[in-house]
């Protein structure tokens, strides 16, 4: 992808509907939850082709610095946070300017994998406060309880009926959420309505 | 024999009700019958009737493995019309409607088929147009349709969601005005008194468990309660269709899946027609007794469970009360569920088999009930004249080798779909 | 609900999942060789059986495999998931 | 509260005791009238309080009603609570919390509680009785007049028919242990498991914890056991991993022993707070479900045992006990077991003079009677009620003498009273394990059904399990509860111990399901109360065959009320095993089915409802089009510009025929732009990939050149058209295949089912790159210029030589962003479809605008590119319509025989091979003007007789072709294609229109492709 610094910023599907600042019912001990945006983020698709996953782990973990993800994990390393999205299938994810894309192309190409850009694809909201688990349990049937969800505990699964990607990130209560472009206000307006009751705050 | 009738009531009260007697007899079945119909649920029931009325064969018996009626007949949300597009399915469930119009005098039992119309919500202009061209079939068949527009819906029930929320705004909708509901237990015991007067024998807890063949023929049923022989056999086993086949050595088109019902807390009249809405899978009336009945979509798997799963309970509500927003203060009394003979092209089968002395009667899916006096009227004509009427010659099994489906939806063979 | 145990996911709703059928029925291997009785009893032919079933199941809200699925019609019951090329006959 | 004040005495109030808390006053008002009422109250507890006797109206024979219960059982007490778009009809007012300014209205009477004129179904009861309207309303004036005057009657309360103001939202929960019910059983069971450190959620439907315990004059360690209660509580709110869910149902068990339970987080309250949902839908998955949920009394089936002041005993406990009320001021108490000695002992204790215990046993043994006649009672072995009296309340009942065959001996002698206390046994709880398929065994000892062996994972205790004895409760709970616990790995499994119990013994009950009447009397012996199913149905219906218990159940409506026969089923399932002389057992049960109280619908359908019902979808350029004048329409999940309105214009037909046709004519003579990021597109890869496309399409695509792209049709299995679209190779291994919006999903799921299951050795990986690309569709003459002028210089070549059609380059950028160009088109216009990254969509969208500006560009909706594919004879939805195949759309030549896909196998079935099967042609109005709609149907002569023979129909439709100047549509046409030129009437005869059509090329425009071309 061509030098991030000659193109136009990023626009994010959620532009329209953020309005920062707290809402819902905000008590004296602050809000239950505050959801920040993840923008500027490259997120990669990489895919191992039939019976080349070790040599595309390989290839990553000398090139990128991080070892790809067991089902359901998340690893971080060097500047890349990768995903376990499905059999060998990962999403890779690093800041704008790293050049994630063409970095994986190198690394993965001859080792077997697939590289697919999603970056644009998907949004990516941080959730985290002390409310962040029942609000996120009132849209999914996923067990977020630390004992089944540790940190870098990873789900893909439906989330008030929309299909979005659960990243527990270290700590208690901080979830990244990830979900498709389209469907970002929907799942915002879910979010909102279900943090209401303990109140939340945009950033 | 007791003549149902106001006198007849009246006469009854008067001596305390001790001069009413058995609906229909508890035989022991006999060693033989002309025929045998497996299955006492609605299409059964006719079917013994009309063999008997229509045809003049009254050596028959009804075997059924619980008690009539308990099956779909006994669970299903009683809507009937006829206004399907495609003129195999329409010419069909229209003869059926017909007969509905007169089955209470005919079996001298209130069926309480009530016309109340039943209205399809449409959503879209594309949804519009499908449904005019429906509607159009309908009218060249002489079956009554009417395409209404938004404001003649809003007129015959304003509390539907016509806010500038609505999430699918409703455009408007077809309406047939000779579609409504019937007491679904009273079809079923009309239909089995009505047989039993004329001699059929309607023998309960009475499960045939296999068949006994010889060549290409069926000799004898056996059953939980001794083999029964016979010269021909009618299936219509509705959900257990598969299972029965089987004893017959028969793969058929056809699979089982739950489909659950709800009725609510008895209402004041509330609403007063059939309603389906258009933007997802949902159907409303409201019972005699007060109870709203309505249902959506099967459960997605195969089933052969009388009950099903919170997921598409939700869904149904979803849908309710998205369409009716007051809905949502209802509550649902009870749930239950139906095993459903989903067929490739969700059309139902009326035919012969590879068996020379059996017939089948299968593919109901969502549909069924409507389909209850025709069904059993040319299921009847098939197995006496040993060849369909012409309302079910398109109703042939081989039409799925022959590709001459009868696909409404245009889903294609996935059951699940239809 | 029926939880299903994704080989990749663990155990889930069975709404993450879209019910795809029967997996008994193999399609033709050899389309070539195949009759047109061969693939009607593919497309349009089903045990249908109460009891043990196998089927598919696709995870579409989670890791977009298909799952192959023993699971006992009348009860509901899951006896045995894997991979669509494991054999579940053992969970019988 | 003021008005609280104004209220009546409560004149049937204790002046000590219960939970009530009588610094609180509550005003409630009931008909009109106003009443006070304490915090604690239910609206039942505080209309006694107040001395109201009658409170609802029967089903069928609108008798009046009292209050029979205390609990969620009640029959009789259904109110019609709040009002307004809030209005709750067949609301049980032993369950309704009392909050300030509380009103509830009495149902299913006209026109007022004291006189309802429906009450002349009483008096003709004699004909009225079960399965009357089968036998009758046949003849003139026919059903449908009848129907009307029979639902007026029937139905209960009155739904709203405004919208429900409140919200409902959903809520997930996973546990180790579950607990349902929160008396000692329950309680000891939660303690057990949660002391372990295991997950435990337990719930209560009411709006604390003790059970019975609330109602009873129980002692734990020599103390109230109340204060037990209150501290086991207290333990359980101090465990991390414990929750306690009070005024929350659990209404259900399901597959995978998951359990829904209703939480009614504010229906105590006069309004939900802000932010806060009226009920909340509990998912909970547990490991382990422990069902303590109880049992609910059951009344003895006597005559006039419905009137007002007729009364459970262990209700008339509650009222004493937990509610400070006095349910009555002279009882008579009759019972066929020790409850009814508890109860006289404990009416007694609270002043009311019990004129009388009668003992349905003949025995006159027990520790229970002992301590009645020690506390100077007054009973009476071996008798009965035979009759009680009191229309709008109880005056007073006929006592005698059972001979214990059915009758009675010697006279009846009359008692005064306006209470009856009224035990026939306790019936144990087993819905829940009956919802997961539990078997039901019956049990003498407590004559009724008790759990037996039932699913994994679910273990029913306590009341609920038959053991009615305190410390077999405790004991069951804290033994099953801590086993549970175990069971998740936590804990050693070993009880603790429970506390000590002060319990007296308690002799056998002995079953009596229908106590004779009066000599010489006709007495109306209710079964079910609120569907008013006597005795004598019963017999009717066994007489008439109805003599299976589901047979019975339909016949009669036996249990299918709003209470789901909790207080009497049992009984009239006895009774038909009487008529039929066998056992209980053998006659059985009736299903239990899911919800064991009623749920409202908005719970259930949570937040999904309305505006949320699905999730809308919207495409990368959804913000520019927004404030651009766009109207936007539902397409599936998305909204789509549906045409765009100039500035200032007003969204009217005009405006919108105006815009339409200007999008169209402007794309047709300069230059339009339209949003196409909702096509499904889907990435391709793999050594395999140029194989697998070329199996799942039914054209070839193994020899499409790297740079080219190319149309393709896919089959279903059996041979019907699926789905149509492009699909370019990127590289040699690296194809992108575009979708309809509509089947996206679908083909992206059976791209990967034949990679997953069907050819697994094919070595190649799809995904979807739908939201990371927006689409745009520029489309026109001077499309090639503004591509030009948008494309930054040097990026790429865009003209005719180095881009033709059906050529793509993937080296161009615009304003800096990297694009993907594919020269095809939609509209038949020189077209290409520019894909960028989504979030640049808008800056690549408005640099081809701005590109665009000299050139006269409007962006066009799907109304335009609707008409301009039908101008151009392109299928879409209405043609692929799950029915067509290729031949029947002039698509043959792609199916062709030389290799195999998808579909194939099916193609020469002989009705697809019928001659006469309709096939897609061009129809044009023979006047040249009158529309001809979409959803007409073709025919040769609108006048034959009915059933009019048909040989197609109209498919999509404009009516007006700006290009050609006239109304154009498609249509499938038996032997189309042989009867071009020919004319058909397309009629309409639900509008009474009629159309002469002739039947054309499906090709409206430019035929030969040149603007494709040049
Ligand atoms: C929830 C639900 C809602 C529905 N809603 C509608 C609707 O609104 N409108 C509509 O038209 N249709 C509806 N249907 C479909 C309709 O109910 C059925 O298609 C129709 O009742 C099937 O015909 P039947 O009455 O003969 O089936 P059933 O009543 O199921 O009769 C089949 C009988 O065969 C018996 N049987 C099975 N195996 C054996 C055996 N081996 N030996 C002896 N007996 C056996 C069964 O016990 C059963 O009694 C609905 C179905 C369900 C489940
Ligand atoms: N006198 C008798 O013969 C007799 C008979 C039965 C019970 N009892 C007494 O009653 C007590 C029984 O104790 P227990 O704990 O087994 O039962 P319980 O009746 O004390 O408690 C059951 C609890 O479960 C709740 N509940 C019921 N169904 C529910 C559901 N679906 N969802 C949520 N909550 C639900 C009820 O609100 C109640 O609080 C003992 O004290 C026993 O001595 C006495
Ligand atoms: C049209 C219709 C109306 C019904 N109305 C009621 C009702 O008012 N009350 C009730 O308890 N059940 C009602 N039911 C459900 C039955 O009680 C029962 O659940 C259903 O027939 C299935 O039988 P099963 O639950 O015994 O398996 C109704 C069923 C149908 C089909
Ligand atoms: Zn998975």
């Amino acid at each position: 992808m061509a030098e991030t610094a000659t193109l136009p910023a990023r626009r994010s599907p959620l532009d329209g509907v953020w309005t920062p600042g707290d809402h819902g019912a905000v008590g004296p001990g602050g809000p239950g939850v505050t959801m920040t945006r993840r923008l500027g983020l490259s997120a990669v698709q990489l895919d191992a082709r039939a019976g080349t996953a070790d040599a595309v782990r390989h290839a990553i973990a000398a090139a990128l610095g991080v070892a790809l993800p067991a089902a359901g994990h998340a690893t971080s390393g060097g500047d890349v946070r990768a995903l376990w999205l499905g059999p060998d299938r990962w999403l890779l994810m690093a800041a704008d300017g790293f050049g994630l894309e063409p970095k994986l192309r190198d690394a993965a190409g001859p080792a077997g994998g697939i590289v697919v850009d999603q970056g644009h694809g998907r949004a990516i909201l941080r959730l985290e406060g002390p409310a962040v688990r029942d609000v996120l349990a009132k849209g999914t049937g996923v067990d977020l309880h630390p004992r089944a969800f540790a940190e870098h505990a990873v789900a893909q699964t439906g989330l008030f009926h929309l299909t979005a990607t659960l990243d527990r990130r270290r700590g208690t209560g901080r979830f990244d959420v990830h979900v498709m472009r389209g469907f970002a206000v929907s799942l915002f307006e879910s979010l909102c309505e279900a943090a209401a009751e303990y109140g939340y705050r945009l950033v | 024999m007791v003549e149902y009738s106001v006198l007849s009531l009246v006469r009854n009260a008067l001596g305390g009700h001790k001069g009413w007697i058995r609906a229909w007899r508890d035989p022991e079945p006999k060693r033989h019958y002309d025929v045998i119909v497996v299955g006492g649920g609605g299409h059964g029931l006719a079917t013994a009737y009309y063999l008997a009325r229509n045809h003049g064969i009254t050596n028959v018996a009804v075997l059924e493995k619980g008690y009539i009626g308990g099956g779909n007949v006994g669970r299903n949300t009683t809507i009937v019309r006829s206004n399907y597009l495609l003129d195999g399915n329409n010419h069909f469930y229209e003869h059926s409607l017909k007969l509905w119009e007169g089955l209470s005098r005919e079996l001298n039992y209130n069926v309480m088929f009530s016309q109340r119309g039943v209205l399809n919500l449409a959503h879209s202009d594309g949804q519009m147009d499908a449904y005019a061209r429906r509607g159009n079939a309908m009218r060249l068949n002489g079956v009554d349709s009417e395409l209404l527009d938004r404001e003649d819906v809003r007129r015959l029930y304003p509390y539907m969601d016509f806010s500038e929320t609505a999430r699918f705004p409703i455009y408007g909708g077809l309406l047939q005005p000779r579609g409504g509901t019937a007491r679904h237990d009273a079809v079923a015991w009309g239909f089995a008194r009505g047989a039993d007067r004329l001699g059929v024998d309607i023998i309960q807890n009475c499960e045939v468990t296999g068949f006994e063949r010889s060549g290409g023929r069926i000799t004898a049923v056996n059953t939980t309660r001794g083999s029964i022989g016979c010269g021909r056999i009618g299936m219509a086993v509705a959900g257990n269709t598969s299972r029965v086949a089987q004893m017959a050595g028969l793969e058929l088109p056809i699979e089982s899946h739950v489909l659950q019902a709800f009725v609510t807390e008895p209402l004041k009249p509330l609403i007063d027609g059939v309603v389906t809405f258009g933007a997802g899978h949902f159907y409303i009336s409201q019972s005699d007794k007060g109870g709203l009945v309505l249902g959506g979509d099967i459960d997605f798997y195969n089933s052969y469970a009388q009950r099903g799963n919170l997921p598409i309970a939700e869904h149904v509500m979803a849908n309710g009360c998205a369409m009716m927003p007051n809905l949502r203060r209802v509550r649902i009394l009870r749930s239950w569920g139906g095993i459903m003979d989903m067929s490739m092209d969700g059309s139902p089968i009326i035919s012969k088999t590879p068996l020379h002395n059996l017939y089948l009667n299968a593919g109901w899916c969502y549909g069924g009930f409507k389909a209850t006096p025709g069904s059993g009227w040319v299921f009847a004509h098939t197995i006496a004249e040993d060849r369909p009427h012409k309302f079910n010659e398109p109703l042939s099994l081989e039409r799925f080798a022959t590709g001459h489906l009868l696909d409404e939806g245009g889903k294609g063979p996935t059951p699940k779909l239809h | 609900m029926i939880r299903i145990t994704c080989p990749h996911c663990g155990p889930r709703d069975h709404d993450e999942f879209s019910y795809a059928g029967d997996a008994g029925k193999l399609r033709p291997a050899d389309p070539e060789a195949a009759s047109a009785e061969d693939w009607h009893r593919y497309v349009y032919l089903r045990d249908n059986p109460r009891g043990p079933h196998l089927e598919f199941w696709h995870h579409v809200q989670g890791c977009r495999a298909y799952v192959k699925v023993l699971r006992d019609t009348a009860t509901h019951e899951v006896l045995a998931t894997g991979l669509p090329q494991d054999d579940l006959e053992a969970a019988r | 509260m003021i008005f609280g004040r104004h209220a009546p005495e409560q004149t049937h109030r204790l002046a000590a005791g219960g939970e009530i808390d009588r610094l609180r006053p509550i005003g409630l008002s009931f008909d009109g009238r106003s009443f006070g009422g304490y915090a604690g109250d239910t609206l039942a507890s505080a209309l006694l309080a107040n001395g109201v006797k009658v409170v609802g109206r029967s089903f069928k024979y609108h008798r009046p009603r009292g209050i029979l219960s205390a609990g969620p059982e009640e029959p009789n007490a259904l109110v019609e609570l709040r009002s307004g778009a809030r209005r709750e009809p067949n609301t049980r007012a032993t369950m309704v919390e009392l909050f300030h300014g509380l009103s509830a209205t009495s149902q299913n009477r006209w026109p007022c509680l004291a006189f309802d004129a429906m009450e002349m179904n009483d008096l003709m009861s004699r004909f009225l009785v079960a399965g009357f309207y089968y036998k009758t309303f046949m003849g003139f004036p026919g059903w449908h007049f009848w129907e009307k005057r029979i639902r007026a009657a029937a139905g209960m309360g009155r739904g709203t028919v405004e919208p429900d103001p409140d919200n409902y939202e959903t809520m997930n929960a996973h546990c180790d242990v579950l607990v349902v019910g929160g008396g000692p059983s329950g309680l000891a069971a939660a303690l057990a498991a949660g002391r372990t450190g295991a997950r435990v959620v337990l719930l209560d439907e009411t709006d604390g914890l003790g059970g019975r315990l609330r109602s009873e004059r129980e002692a734990l360690d020599g103390a109230p056991a109340m204060r037990w209660v209150e501290s086991a509580s207290a333990e359980l709110a101090d465990l991390p991993d414990v929750r306690v869910l009070t005024r929350t149902t659990g209404f259900g068990i399901y597959d995978g022993n998951v359990v829904g339970a209703v939480e009614r987080v504010a229906d105590h309250l006069p309004v939900p707070p802000a932010h806060v949902a009226r009920q909340r839908l509990w998912h909970i998955r547990p490991r382990r479900v422990i069902v303590a949920a109880g049992a609910i009394e059951r009344p003895l089936v006597f005559g006039g045992n419905d009137r007002p002041g007729v009364m459970l005993a262990g209700a008339v406990r509650s009222y004493l006990n937990r509610f400070a009320v006095r349910p009555g001021s002279s009882a008579v108490v009759v019972a066929n077991n020790d409850d009814g000695y508890r109860t006289a002992l404990d009416l007694a204790a609270a002043g009311v003079d019990v004129a009388q215990i009668l003992d349905t046993r003949g025995g006159g043994r027990g520790a229970w009677r002992d301590r009645a006649l020690a506390a100077g009672l007054e009973v009476a072995d071996g008798h009965a009620v035979t009759n009680a009296y009191g229309r709008m309340g109880l005056v007073g009942c006929d006592v005698g003498r059972l001979d214990g065959r059915g009758g009675t001996v010697g006279d009846s002698r009359f008692v005064a009273c306006d209470l009856i206390a009224t035990s026939g046994g306790w019936t144990p709880s087993i819905h829940l394990h009956s919802h997961a398929g539990g078997k039901a065994e019956w049990s003498d000892a407590v004559a009724a059904f008790l759990p037996a062996d039932g699913r994994p994972g679910i273990a029913t205790i306590g009341a609920a399990a038959g053991r009615f004895a305190l410390s077999d409760c405790l004991a069951d709970g804290f033994r099953t509860g801590a086993k549970a616990a175990q069971a998740c790995g936590f804990g050693s499994g070993t009880a603790p111990d429970a506390p000590a119990t002060e319990e007296t013994a308690t002799a056998p009950l002995q079953a009596i399901w229908s106590v004779p009447g009066t000599p010489g009397r006709k007495v109306r012996r209710f079964v079910d109360h609120q569907d008013d199913v006597t005795v004598e149905d019963i017999a009717l219906a066994h007489r008439e065959g109805f003599v299976s218990v589901e047979h019975l159940k339909r016949y009669t409506t036996l249990g299918m009320g709003t209470d789901q026969g909790k207080t009497s089923n049992v009984a009239g399932h006895a009774l038909m095993a009487e008529a039929r002389g066998q056992p209980v057992p053998v006659v059985g049960t009736t299903t239990f089915r899911p919800p064991f109280t009623p749920v409202a619908m908005g719970a259930l359908a949570g937040r999904a409802a309305g505006r949320h019902l699905a999730p809308i979808r919207r495409t990368a350029l959804h913000d520019w089009h927004a404030t651009n004048g766009v109207v936007f329409v539902e397409a599936g999940p998305w909204l789509r510009p549906q045409y765009y309105l100039q500035p200032g214009e007003a969204n009217a037909k005009e405006a919108m025929d105006r815009a339409i046709t200007g999008e169209v004519v402007n794309t047709r003579t300069r230059v339009g732009i339209s949003d196409v990021s909702s096509l499904g597109k889907i990435d391709v890869q793999g050594p395999d990939a140029a194989e697998f496309l070329n199996r799942v399409y039914s054209n070839g695509f193994a020899r499409l050149p790297v740079g080219k792209a190319r149309y393709g049709l896919m089959l279903r299995e059996d041979g019907i058209v699926d789905d149509d679209g492009t699909t370019s190779r990127l590289s040699e291994h690296h194809f992108l295949t575009t979708t309809t919006t509509v089947h996206a999903a679908k083909v992206l799921a059976d791209l990967e089912w034949y990679l997953q299951v069907v050819w697994p050795e094919l070595d190649v990986r799809v995904s979807s790159v739908t939201e990371q690309w927006a689409g745009m569709a520029l489309a026109g003459p001077r499309a090639r210029d503004v591509l030009a002028a948008a494309v930054d210089p040097g990026t790429a070549d865009v003209s005719n030589a180095a881009l033709p059609f059906l050529g793509v380059t993937t080296t161009a950028t615009i304003r800096g962003v990297p694009v993907r160009i594919f020269r095809i088109s939609f509209s038949g216009e020189l077209g290409y479809e520019v894909n960028a990254p989504a979030d640049w969509g808008i800056e690549v969208w408005e640099a081809l605008m701005a590109a665009g500006e000299p050139h006269g560009i409007r962006p066009y909706g799907l109304e335009a590119m609707g008409i301009m594919r039908i101008e151009k004879g392109h299928v879409a939805g209405p043609e692929l319509d799950g029915r067509t195949t290729a031949d029947d759309l002039g698509l043959g030549r792609m199916t062709g025989r030389s290799k195999w896909y998808v579909g194939r196998g099916m193609l020469d079935k002989p009705a697809f091979t019928d001659p006469d099967r309709p096939s897609l042609v061009g129809l044009v109005p023979v006047d040249g003007q009158t529309r001809i709609r979409a959803g007409s149907i073709l025919v040769d002569d609108p006048d034959a007789a009915t059933p009019i023979p048909k040989l197609g129909h109209v498919t999509s439709s404009a009516y007006l072709s700006p290009t050609v100047g006239h109304p154009i549509s498609l249509g499938l046409l038996a032997r189309g294609r042989e009867r071009i030129g020919q004319e058909v009437w397309a009629v309409y005869p639900m509008r009474a229109i009629r159309v002469r059509a002739r039947v054309t090329e499906t090709c409206f425009v430019d035929p030969k492709g040149e603007k494709l071309h040049g």
